[in-house]
């Protein structure tokens, strides 16, 4: 069911870590529903020149991670902002619709992660586009 | 080791079935030869089904699997008994076919009491007592749960119903091949089986109706099996159900107890060697072959993958795997919190496996909860709170 | 010649199937590899059945057969739409799948019109005009009849219900592989087919339901077929059917009238060498195969025991074979008098059949009815009437 | 479904036939229902000498009618009357449950044969003890 590039990030997981005294840290998700995310993001000049993830959740929210962190490394923040779930789920070459949500928090884990980094370092926390939200909405067909 | 999913069926067992495709291929319901032929095997499967339950062979009707057995025996009964009452008691933790068959019960005019179940799974007979009013008309609890295993005390609630006349049902299919079951003996009025879980066919199962239990109808059609279940009969799928019944029971006692013996080294490994692990379900009524733990800190579905890359089928009860929103409604049912529950891996041995393939198992699973606890944010949590406290 | 009734599965749609049972065998909605195989066979067989109606993948759910395809479609419509209207129009000819379905339904609320149908079979559009009220929610008429054959003006009745905004369910378990099939061009909602008819195993079958249609669920349980029909998949009998339906609509025009021409030959043979003998059902517009004549003065019961005893296989609609009060209900609606739907014989003929067991066939037909007028005293009457009258 | 009894006298009838100036004649059944039997009877002193049978019916209603003349050949009157439905499905090695009518149907033949002898001789007909008529009641069971 999962496509052969997340099978490859969720077996060999990038920037899979902890970084002690980060610039900035977000977490996401909670455990009664199966996953949380945790970013870690070093910044130089605006820069993330290291990022880290730690990841309690399935396969696709493992991968998602990986592949997130891949993307926003080497970026600008303002570049890694608008790193939107969907350049994660198409990066991986695609989700299962039920998994969608992983993706999701990736995104919403970056962004809480440079905020964070924004409101240490004394900015205005940059405001959630709207939309989306970590949901199963498109789970409720069941019978 | 994922045998309560379902299993390959057995060669012999595929081997009786082919005839029957394109050789004798006589629609059972027509005149002639051939179809006298296919209606010979029919009631052939129908006397093994019933030897291997305590039957008669006029109590068993074919069926497309246990969903269909186990919708036919809520609806049947329910409507049948409509007049006498509309009350129906089932438990919390029953196969969504029943579950999910109570609750089209509900939207029509039926009301269903979901027993609770104690820490190891199991319904408490006064539970059951104190729920029967004088609408009551049926009770359906399944013989042993296919996440965790529980066995039910069967024959008590078996009594119980019968002494109060009311319906009996009960939904068998994780039981046929691992534990005894004897249908009179028990007080069963009704009971539903399916082939794949015992080395037979898939889409093929049966229905249990005790002589003298009149329910309604559920596929309504030609006047087969006995005008109780229209259909053109699956006869390779009957045929393959009969052989496969017949050698799931037999020497059950000796091949029960070698699963069951593996699957205790296993489980004790497990416990033994991995941190912060608990057996859920329980420690001896349970289906021999299943083991059903959970790993704190980690989630199902990816330790799942990581089992399935060293070739290791399994299943969990973790939502992320099922598509659904809550994690399995079995483990919550037992009181574990969701989090715990999402860390389930389910096991279940079956026949064809050795002391070798325990042994693999426990070493990967080992490295595989290991590794996911190491990318676990709940897993460095916990380290650190430990050491702090140290 | 008995196809309708039932066919070999084709040697190859068996070989086809074979590595699902024991080597394939994964449950489809476990996670691991061996499911997911089973995963993509099933969405392949999908495809193949879709491809065969003119459907698209999404469209087609898989069942246990025509029995089930029909009862899932009537109550699942009627129960989805009960609040728009209760009003539901089928034909008096239909399969009892659909007859015993419409009973059944109602007995829980729904009031149903049984169109009559013409001489030759076929319902009128004048008829479903005049029965459509503002209460009518579905309508149910066979795409072409199983015992004699008629075919129904589907397009006019698909356009008919589509322009009013009335759902339209065909049985069109007899149809595959005989007659060509569009669901989108000929307006069909909802449309039943069971494999065992064109060569494929016995107890699977699909509907399709068009996108947009929502009807309720019917087998209640797991998650399986997107969540509209529970049971652990029939894994090769899904992947059978997809083999077993591509190759029934391949060079279909070439196949049936080949079919269609042997067919004629016999008919006219019989019509013409054996007197006091009609045809039932319409002359042009009735499946290739099918054949349906009534010999006067004869019973239809002892006259398939002499043909099978000479190793043909045949049906009749008299009720003596059925083990039923009444002669065919089909062969009542087109006005025939009882005893003569009694000495009804149907042959259908399949693609194996060649000219020499037409030839055959009908020299064993003459000689048995002969036969069975000699000792019929319908017949000496007759006779000896005649004679008088001479 | 049938024994090899009734295929022996469904494939070869006994007595088959007509006995153009009978002794006695009965019929019974009906063209609807599917089956009609009509029995030939030649009696010398008491004795059924000679029996024949013409039947429109299922390959049951054959047989019972080619056992049922079996039976009663060379048989008294009062012999011939005792002989029962049950008889008759006895010694065709049992018929399915569905075809147990046909029996019935043959022994009322006989009984009319010999009535219709009897009130041409200017006797009292006997009569029926009761209980079956031909009936299709145990087939209700449907759905
Ligand atoms: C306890 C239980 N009941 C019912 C079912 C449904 O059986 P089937 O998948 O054959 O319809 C299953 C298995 O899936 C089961 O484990
Ligand atoms: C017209 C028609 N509808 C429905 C059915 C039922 O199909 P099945 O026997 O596969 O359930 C049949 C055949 O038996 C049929 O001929």
């Amino acid at each position: 069911m999962y496509s052969e590039k997340v099978m490859d990030h969720f077996m060999n997981p990038r920037n899979q870590g902890e970084i002690p005294d980060a610039d900035g840290v977000g977490e996401v998700g909670n455990p009664t529903c199966g996953d949380i995310m945790r970013i870690f993001l070093t910044v130089k000049d605006n820069i993330i020149t290291d990022v880290k993830f730690q990841t309690f959740g399935c396969g696709a929210a493992i991968a998602s991670s990986s592949m997130a962190t891949e993307l926003i490394k080497g970026k600008t923040l303002e570049e890694a902002w608008e790193v939107s779930n969907k350049a994660v789920a198409e990066a991986l070459e695609g989700l299962p619709p039920i998994k969608m949500h992983c993706s999701v928090l990736a995104e919403e884990g970056i962004h809480k992660a440079i905020n964070d980094y924004r409101i240490k370092n004394g900015l205005e926390p940059w405001e959630e586009k709207g939309g989306h939200t970590h949901s199963h909405d498109d789970l409720t067909d069941e019978e | 080791m994922d045998h309560s999913a379902t299993t390959a069926t057995d060669p012999a067992v595929v081997e009786a079935m082919l005839p029957w495709f394109s050789i004798n291929y006589g629609n059972p319901s027509s005149l002639y030869r051939l179809a006298r032929d296919s209606k010979a095997a029919i009631e052939d499967a129908r006397k093994r089904v019933a030897n291997a339950i305590g039957a008669k062979p006029e109590e068993i009707y074919f069926t497309s699997g246990g969903t269909e057995s186990d919708n036919w025996a809520l609806k049947g009964a329910a409507f049948a008994l409509q007049k006498r009452g509309n009350h129906i008691i089932t438990s919390a933790i029953e196969h969504h076919a029943i579950l999910h068959t109570c609750q089209y019960l509900e939207k029509h005019g039926f009301q269903v009491t979901y027993l609770p179940v104690d820490e190891f799974g199991q319904v408490r007979i006064e539970d059951l007592r104190a729920a029967v009013t004088d609408k009551t008309i049926l009770v359906s609890v399944m013989f042993a749960n296919n996440e965790i295993g529980t066995i039910q005390p069967i024959p008590e609630i078996g009594a119980f119903c019968r002494e109060r006349g009311i319906l009996f049902h009960t939904d068998a299919v994780q039981v046929i091949g691992n534990l005894p079951v004897d249908v009179a003996a028990m007080n069963i009025d009704l009971l539903s089986l399916s082939a794949h879980k015992f080395y037979g066919p898939k889409g093929i199962g049966a229905l249990y109706i005790r002589k003298g239990v009149r329910i309604d109808n559920y596929l309504h059609g030609g006047g087969q099996e006995h005008r109780k279940r229209a259909g053109t009969e699956n006869v390779p799928g009957i045929v393959g159900l009969g052989v496969a019944i017949e050698k799931a029971v037999v020497d059950l006692e000796v091949k029960t107890s070698r699963i069951r013996a593996l699957r205790d080294v296993l489980l004790d490994r497990i416990l033994h060697e991995i941190p912060n692990t608990r057996l859920n379900g329980h420690r001896t009524m349970r289906l021999p072959g299943n083991l059903n733990v959970s790993f704190e800190f980690i989630e199902g579905e990816s330790l799942l993958l990581l089992l399935d890359h060293a070739g290791i089928a399994a299943s969990t009860g973790s939502a992320c795997s099922s598509g659904s929103l809550e994690p399995s409604h079995v483990l919550l049912a037992i009181g574990l919190p969701a989090e715990v529950a999402h860390g389930s891996l389910r096991l279940t041995l079956g026949v064809e496996n050795t002391q070798e393939d325990v042994n693999y198992a426990c070493d990967e699973i080992k490295k595989a909860v290991e590794r996911l606890r190491a990318m676990s944010p709940l897993y460095v949590d916990y380290l650190k709170k430990r050491s702090c406290n140290v």
